[in-house]
């Protein structure tokens, strides 16, 4: 649609394909089709929750709670299943949803209708939906063998040889490129945080559009609580503990900014994608684990960094001159 | 009054403790006049584990068995409970001489690593050839028990010449990390025969891993394990045999220990455990129980039920 | 001319004592009846050396979240600030098995501190990039240092009269870390509330752009903001590796955001602009006898984060609520 | 002509701000075909009314009538969906949208059974609607590479990219070219021509005697007359307007000048102006006229140290200086009151002491700590002398009106008592009262031997208070006149880019 974008985001793309190349010198294997497809159905889960947070933050708002917002929904679910193995996946998938629309509302509503940041507001519920994943679970695990088969098996099981996880994250992936390409609702998402007087001017209410936002994130969330605990087969209270982290990492690494009104799907997708790669790279080529942390901070660090100059604005330019200077 | 034991463990919620608590209450029954609290923090960190040790010690309990986050930074809060007259010992992980009198480990360290070899050993015989690769999944880089008991697998490796060991990897004790450390694993060395994961944390991200991958039977899963966590694993071909020790046992055992030295029940050398009969103490204070007891797809199902 | 009383009384209608009256006496009222509740509740709660001892949970964070509020109140914020205590013990402790004395430890400590707390404040001084995202790279960064660093060792060789931070005490049941935090408390009273320093602190959380134009040198007061937080991070870390006698990489692993949370429960506005120390001071109480007196009822952390996350939200919610239910009333 | 029904009318409608009236039982028609123009000093509540009509504001009393029937416009869709438009005083759009997005924001053109946006049709509609309105600006750019006057024509794009029957245009023209201006007029004749209503809101007269049909006039939130535009002239619209008669609008008093303050020789920057050079004088009062955009607010921002990239010399008394930022500006004597009041002048949350002593906290504390009653007082001396309207000297900002928040700016700046005082478009959005209460303070601070350099946009403020006039046009000096040969037609011609400029 611009230039710019284009730019920033072709650049993360061949930064990423650099990456993969450089990674294959190492480990020619790390490039064998099936191989970039398990990568790829390993970050499934961080791309979900990547799109959803970045319909947030694209309303000026930030949302803390999603890794809690997983556990809880995966902790219900798993419970669910263990206790009422007979319940058929086709009624338990919604209702796992359903409780992550439920706890994306209470986000929601907080900010829209009392008006707290939501940062502040997320920190609060972060805490307390993990508190209660605690409380339902009195701790305990959820074991594999606890569970049906299906609820395990389901999102493993492949088409086209692709995993179900894959399929979940391109389906979200298409949909939130409509949602916010060609649809009213996620568009007003974007006018909103880019400047919310305006917004209202032209009446869009600002504070339900980060309503809408943190609705579609729960939701998300609610459908990785589930792929979470299918695809490790196991629910406890600290799954998915400080992800929210590398959620928010793989926005502003594709170029959401954190003051809202910016973000495209492609650039998330890609942000994602690039935490994915180091994540599952690292374990291959060898790199000592203690390393891991710090390479992956020092990657955020130059990607942000990096960043910034691409969207650095030329100035106003007022003087002819300077204009035909610069072409 | 009643004698109050702070149980503390090294996190909530994990299986293994949840069973240890349950011979804690076994022995307090047996003994009579004995109250056992339960306690540790939400996550496996010392400054957690610090806090819950401190209101122990404002409830003026009369011991604390502690099963550590760290060997050393729980030395100075521990240090003070002596100094208030509680007793203290450490079991399961343990804690640096300075901190408690008495340590209990589960199993002599030896034995362990042992044992997690010869399973490993087995796993790749079970693949169906007489040697080959296998690599360790620990927990986080800086769990005490798990780094002693590396250190004693690789002394006794030098006897299984048939075992090559490639690497040691961490999941952290996080599912997640557990099962992209074992992708790594898979795709990094395609020969390999065996996981060894002395954590149950690791062991059961890592069979998921292998079921996934399509691997059953090329590679097998080995290591310290759950009966409960681990059944369906076992059922699935990931597990062919893993070890444990009884919890349970250990939370009794550990209970009885502070009973007996809160009323100086003890010597130097000898302390009595109840029906696990009588700890030998070491000049450092250690003692240890039994050999693990293995576990395979003919007894997994009948003790999942019980821890 | 005028009488100095009249000026006193002129200097009375500021703002700020309107301000602090309402929400600081929130906050003790409720500070007042956590400790009435747990005196109640539990028989061991009203024991000097107890009390004593409780403060050693929170004492190590408060001493962070005092600069940390006067960041937030100039709207930046620091997520790596447990990175950079964990990163701090680890040069501490490299200089403990160096066999260097304790004044060269702790001084390692807090340029450690000091010199990250730089970094982050030059990255976003100088490249113009939001602190908060900036910090969550710099909080990968530091931690895993020390994991580089470190790696399944731990370092212990701390010399004797290094407890003395973390462990001393300065006279009777009064702790030396509780005392530097009150000291240091007075001082960032002193600070945000009297000084020049603390009114272009506010100036430029409410109005960056204004405050430049006025002449306040805004990057630099950041920086100077950051390096305080982080040479904050180091004061914190000498105690807590003080206390704790080691240093692992998983150091104060996740204490950033029970720091933001008492900065924020003290009434800080997270959006910059506004806020109070005595205010942050409260808050950590609050917090530490909460957490003490359930803790006391042998009440599982994660249960008491259920209490502080709704404290959170309810704290900041209820004077909005009160001030909607005051205008719906007058209406009606 | 005159013989239609009104197709609005706004009858007895009130709305309060805290501490303002801004409007008060005010009645407007506005009929179809007819351009009616809304003329009042800054501050008469002609804007909120706009923003009553669209559905941005409730009135407090009085109803709005449509067609004869009374509606409630409670939302800006309901106002839209009325076939209300308006180009908003301040351009309220998107910068990080495109062209197209901004015009079709809030009634996106959708196509299919699942509705979603069809961005096809919007494109191009969009390129049309531009093309109409001669402006060359590609839909697909971003709002935010355009300049001023281009988001004032996709702001015109806008209002016009639907079936309008009321068209409200809020001082349209303050940010267009010459070129942009007949244009405008040209559509304006169009919407007459297709019987739309139009409310124009201007401060220019030949403007508003050259397209309106109706005038109706308000001051200080109420309604003073209506009336039809061949029936009044311009002498007495104004004083319809203010109230009074206006000739000692521009208090200049002649000042024998003294010796060059502050020289400022071939001042360059890289994009944004080139090769600047003037004198400024004890006692002159130096005004810079050009049109928005021209470069001026940069030109000064640069010398008061904002920005750092200009090369050039800047003497003051003399001496060469190096101003690196605002302190270092400060310290040599320059001062700089910015145009955006309340984004770059004050801080308005704080109270007006502390807004007075920021810029020297030093001389009001000891050893870094303040001294509240030395601030006080220094506060309590400027804000008095400027004769800040406020309850007391702790009010926050906020809580003044538009004028007084501009006298604490100006009172901060003459508390550090500058030798020259760079005023950025001191008047804009000051009522006429203020205004004249301005413009004798800048002849005060010359009569005291300070310098004034004044950016003005208005041209009678500029030659009615200049002692001598810097045009610029495009970031370039376009004509530099002394106060005996100001000209309005050659100010405006060199303003505009004209040809025979210099
Ligand atoms: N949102 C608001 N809050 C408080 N006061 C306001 C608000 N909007 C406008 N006012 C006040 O209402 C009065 C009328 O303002 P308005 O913007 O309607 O004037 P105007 O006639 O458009 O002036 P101008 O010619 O400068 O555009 C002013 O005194 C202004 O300060
Ligand atoms: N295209 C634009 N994009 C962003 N900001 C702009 C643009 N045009 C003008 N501005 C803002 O408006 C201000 C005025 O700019 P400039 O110096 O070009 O004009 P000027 O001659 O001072 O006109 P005026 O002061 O009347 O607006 C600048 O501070 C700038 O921030
Ligand atoms: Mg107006
Ligand atoms: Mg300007």
């Amino acid at each position: 649609m611009n230039a710019l974008f284009k730019r920033r985001e072709t650049l993360l793309a061949i930064v990423i394909i650099a990456m993969v190349a450089a990674i294959a010198t190492v480990t020619p294997e790390f490039i064998a089709p099936s191989n970039l497809l398990a990568a790829y159905t390993d970050t499934s889960i961080l791309i979900i929750l990547a799109m959803g947070q970045m319909l947030v933050i694209v309303t000026r708002a930030i949302d803390l709670s999603v890794a809690a917002t997983v556990a809880l929904t995966g902790m219900v679910m798993a419970m669910v299943n263990t206790q009422m193995p007979e319940l058929p996946l086709i009624a338990l998938l919604p209702l796992g949803i359903a409780l992550g629309l439920v706890l994306g509302l209470v986000n929601g509503l907080l900010v829209w209708k009392l008006g707290i940041p939501a940062i502040v507001v997320t920190l609060g519920t972060m805490s307390i939906y993990r508190g209660l994943v605690f409380l339902i679970s009195d701790g305990a695990w959820v074991n594999a063998h606890e569970m049906t088969a299906s609820f395990i098996d389901l999102p493993r099981s492949s088409f086209l040889g692709i995993q179900g996880f894959a399929w979940v994250s391109i389906l979200v992936i298409a949909l939130t490129y409509v949602f916010v390409n060609k649809r009213q609702v996620g568009r007003e998402l974007f006018a909103a945080g880019n400047n919310p007087t305006a917004a209202f001017y032209t009446g869009i209410d600002v504070g339900r559009s980060q309503f809408i936002a943190f609705a579609v994130s729960g939701m998300l969330a609610g459908v990785c609580g589930y792929l979470w605990v299918a695809r490790y087969a196991v629910a406890y209270v600290d799954v998915a503990l400080g992800f929210e982290l590398q959620v928010i990492a793989a926005c502003v690494i594709g170029g959401v900014s954190i003051a809202g009104g910016i973000a495209s799907v492609t650039g998330c997708l890609l942000g994602a994608l690039f935490l994915g790669v180091i994540n599952n790279a690292l374990p291959v080529i060898d790199v000592s684990p203690f390393w891991q942390m710090a390479i992956s901070g020092a990657v955020i660090v130059i990607a942000v960094v990096a960043n910034t100059h691409a969207e650095r604005k030329s100035g106003r330019i007022i003087l002819r001159s300077a204009v035909v200077g610069n072409h | 009054d009643d004698v109050r034991i702070g149980l503390v463990v090294k996190a909530l919620g994990i299986g293994f403790f949840e069973a240890a608590a349950e011979g804690a209450e076994e022995a307090a029954k047996e003994l009579g006049g004995v109250e056992v609290i339960y306690t540790g923090p939400t996550t496996t960190t010392a400054e957690g584990q610090i806090e819950v040790i401190n209101s122990l010690i404002a409830q003026r309990v009369d011991a604390i068995a502690v099963s550590a986050n760290d060997t050393d930074a729980l030395v100075p809060t521990l240090k003070k409970a002596q100094q208030r007259g509680i007793k203290v010992i450490s079991w399961d992980s343990g804690v640096a001489v300075e901190g408690r009198s008495v340590h209990l480990n589960p199993s002599s360290n030896a034995l362990i690593g042992e044992m997690n070899i010869k399973l490993a050993d087995e796993a790749v015989k079970a693949t169906g050839s007489s040697n080959g690769q296998i690599a360790i999944l620990s927990a986080t880089p800086t769990s005490t028990n798990q780094n002693i008991w590396i250190e004693e697998m690789k002394k006794v490796l030098p006897n299984y010449s048939n075992l090559e060991l490639v690497t040691t990897v961490y999941g952290d004790d996080l599912a997640d990390k557990s099962y992209r450390e074992t992708q790594g694993l898979l795709k990094s060395y395609p020969n390999l025969k065996a996981i060894v994961a002395p954590t149950s944390v690791g062991i059961v991200a890592a069979a998921q891993a292998v079921q996934d991958a399509g691997k059953i039977g090329q590679v097998f899963v080995t290591g310290l394990g759950l009966p409960s966590e681990l059944a369906g694993h076992v059922d699935s071909g990931a597990v062919k045999s893993f070890a444990i020790w009884n919890p349970i046992d250990l939370g009794y055992a550990a209970t009885m220990i502070s009973y007996n030295l809160v009323k100086g029940n003890a010597t130097a050398t000898e302390v009595s455990m109840g029906r696990m009969g009588s700890a030998m103490l070491d000049s450092d204070g250690s003692a240890a129980m039994a050999e693990p007891f293995i576990y395979n797809a003919s007894n997994v199902k009948e003790f999942a039920e019980i821890f | 001319m005028h009488t100095s009383s009249d000026t006193r009384k002129k200097l009375s209608q500021h703002p700020i004592f309107a301000k602090l009256k309402s929400w600081e006496s929130f906050l003790i009222f409720m500070t007042a009846g956590v400790f009435i509740a747990n005196s109640l509740a539990s028989p061991y709660f009203l024991d000097p050396w107890n009390l004593s001892d409780a403060t050693f949970n929170f004492t190590e964070k408060a001493i962070v979240a005092l600069p940390l509020a006067l960041l937030i109140i100039c709207r930046e914020i620091d997520l790596s600030i447990a990175s950079i205590i964990a990163l701090a013990s680890v040069t501490m402790g490299f200089c403990a098995e160096a066999g260097l004395g304790t004044p060269w430890i702790v001084l390692a400590g807090l340029t450690t501190g000091a010199l990250c707390g730089a970094f982050n404040g030059w990255l976003v001084t100088r490249f113009d990039i939001p602190s908060i995202v900036v910090t969550i790279g710099t909080m990968s960064l530091f931690r895993g240092l020390t994991y580089v660093l470190l790696g399944d060792t731990a370092l212990k060789n701390y010399p004797a009269e290094f407890d003395f931070f973390g462990q001393g005490y300065v006279y009777s049941v009064l702790s030396f870390e509780f005392s530097l935090f009150m000291l240091l408390a007075v001082v960032f009273y002193l600070l945000l509330h009297r000084s020049t320093f603390g009114r272009r602190t506010y100036a430029i959380g409410n109005n960056p752009t204004a405050a430049f134009y006025s002449g306040v040198n805004v990057a630099r007061h950041k920086m100077t903001l950051f390096i305080l937080v982080g040479l904050f991070c180091g004061i914190a870390s000498v105690m807590l590796t003080s206390r704790l006698g080691s240093t692992r990489p998983t150091i104060a692993l996740g204490w950033e955001l029970s720091i933001i949370t008492m900065v924020v429960l003290g009434g800080v506005n997270i959006l910059g602009g506004s806020g109070s120390i005595s205010g942050v001071i409260i808050a950590v109480f609050l917090m530490g006898l909460v957490t003490f007196g359930l803790g006391l009822l042998n009440v599982p952390g994660i249960v008491m984060s259920i209490i502080i996350g709704a404290m959170l939200i309810g704290v900041i919610a209820a004077p909005i609520l009160l001030k909607r239910m005051r205008l719906g009333a007058g209406r009606a | 002509m005159s013989v239609t029904k009104p197709l609005v009318s706004l009858r007895g409608i009130s709305k309060f701000f805290p501490g303002v009236k801004a409007l008060d039982r005010v009645e407007l028609d506005l009929y179809p075909g007819e351009v009616v123009a809304l003329v009042g000093e800054n501050g008469a509540g002609k804007s909120t009314l706009v923003k009553i009509l669209t559905g941005i504001y409730q009135p407090d009393a009085g109803h709005i009538e449509y067609d004869g029937a009374a509606v409630r416009l409670s939302t800006p869709d309901k106002a839209r969906a009325l076939g209300i438009t308006a180009i908003h005083q301040e351009t309220v759009l998107f910068d990080e949208l495109s062209v197209t997005e901004n015009i079709f924001v809030g009634q996106y053109i959708k196509h299919g059974v699942f509705g979603n946006l069809d961005w096809r049709s919007m494109h191009s509609k969009a390129a049309k609607i531009l093309a109409d309105i001669e402006a060359p600006i590609s839909p697909d750019t971003l709002l935010r590479d355009l300049s001023i006057g281009q988001r004032h024509m996709v702001a015109i794009a806008r209002a016009l990219s639907f079936d309008a029957r009321i068209v409200v245009l809020d001082e349209p023209t303050a940010a267009l070219s010459q070129h942009e201006i007949q244009e405008l007029y040209a559509i304006v004749e169009r919407l007459k021509n297709q019987g739309c209503a139009i409310m124009f809101i201007s401060h220019k007269f030949d403007e508003i005697f050259r397209i309106s049909d109706r005038y109706t006039v308000f001051r200080d939130g109420t309604f003073v007359e209506q009336g039809l535009i061949r029936d009044i002239n311009e002498s007495r619209l104004i004083k319809l307007m203010v109230g009074r008669n206006v000739d000692q609008l521009f208090p200049k008093k002649t000042i024998d000048l003294g010796p060059p303050v502050l020289s400022v020789e071939n001042y360059s920057h890289p994009t944004e102006f080139d090769s600047i050079s003037f004198t400024l004088r004890k006692g002159e009062i130096l005004g810079f006229y050009g049109l928005v955009g021209a470069g001026r607010t940069e030109l000064m921002q640069s010398i008061f140290g904002v920005t750092q990239l200009a090369s050039g010399t800047i003497r003051i008394h003399g001496q060469v200086i190096d101003v690196t930022s605002p302190q270092s500006a400060i310290a040599q004597g320059i001062v700089y009151v910015p145009e955006e009041r309340q984004a770059q002048g004050a801080v308005i949350d704080l109270p007006i002491v502390e807004n007075i002593s920021l810029p020297q906290l030093k001389t009001v504390s000891r050893a870094g700590f303040i001294d509240n009653t030395a601030e006080y007082e220094l506060a309590e001396v400027y804000a008095t002398r400027l004769r800040v309207k406020a309850p007391n000297w702790y009010e926050t900002v906020e809580n003044l009106s538009g004028g007084n928040q501009q006298k604490v700016v100006i009172a901060k700046w003459l508390a550090t008592k500058p030798s020259v005082v760079i005023l950025d478009e001191p008047t804009k959005g000051i009522d006429i009262g203020s205004k004249a209460a301005v413009h004798e303070f800048m002849s005060e601070l010359v009569e005291q031997g300070l310098s004034v350099i004044m950016v003005s946009s208005e041209l009678p403020e500029v030659m009615g208070m200049s002692d001598r006039i810097v045009v610029m046009h495009e970031g370039l000096c376009a004509l530099e006149l002394e106060r005996a040969d100001f000209s309005a037609e050659r100010i405006v011609a060199a303003a505009s880019g004209g040809s025979h400029s210099l």
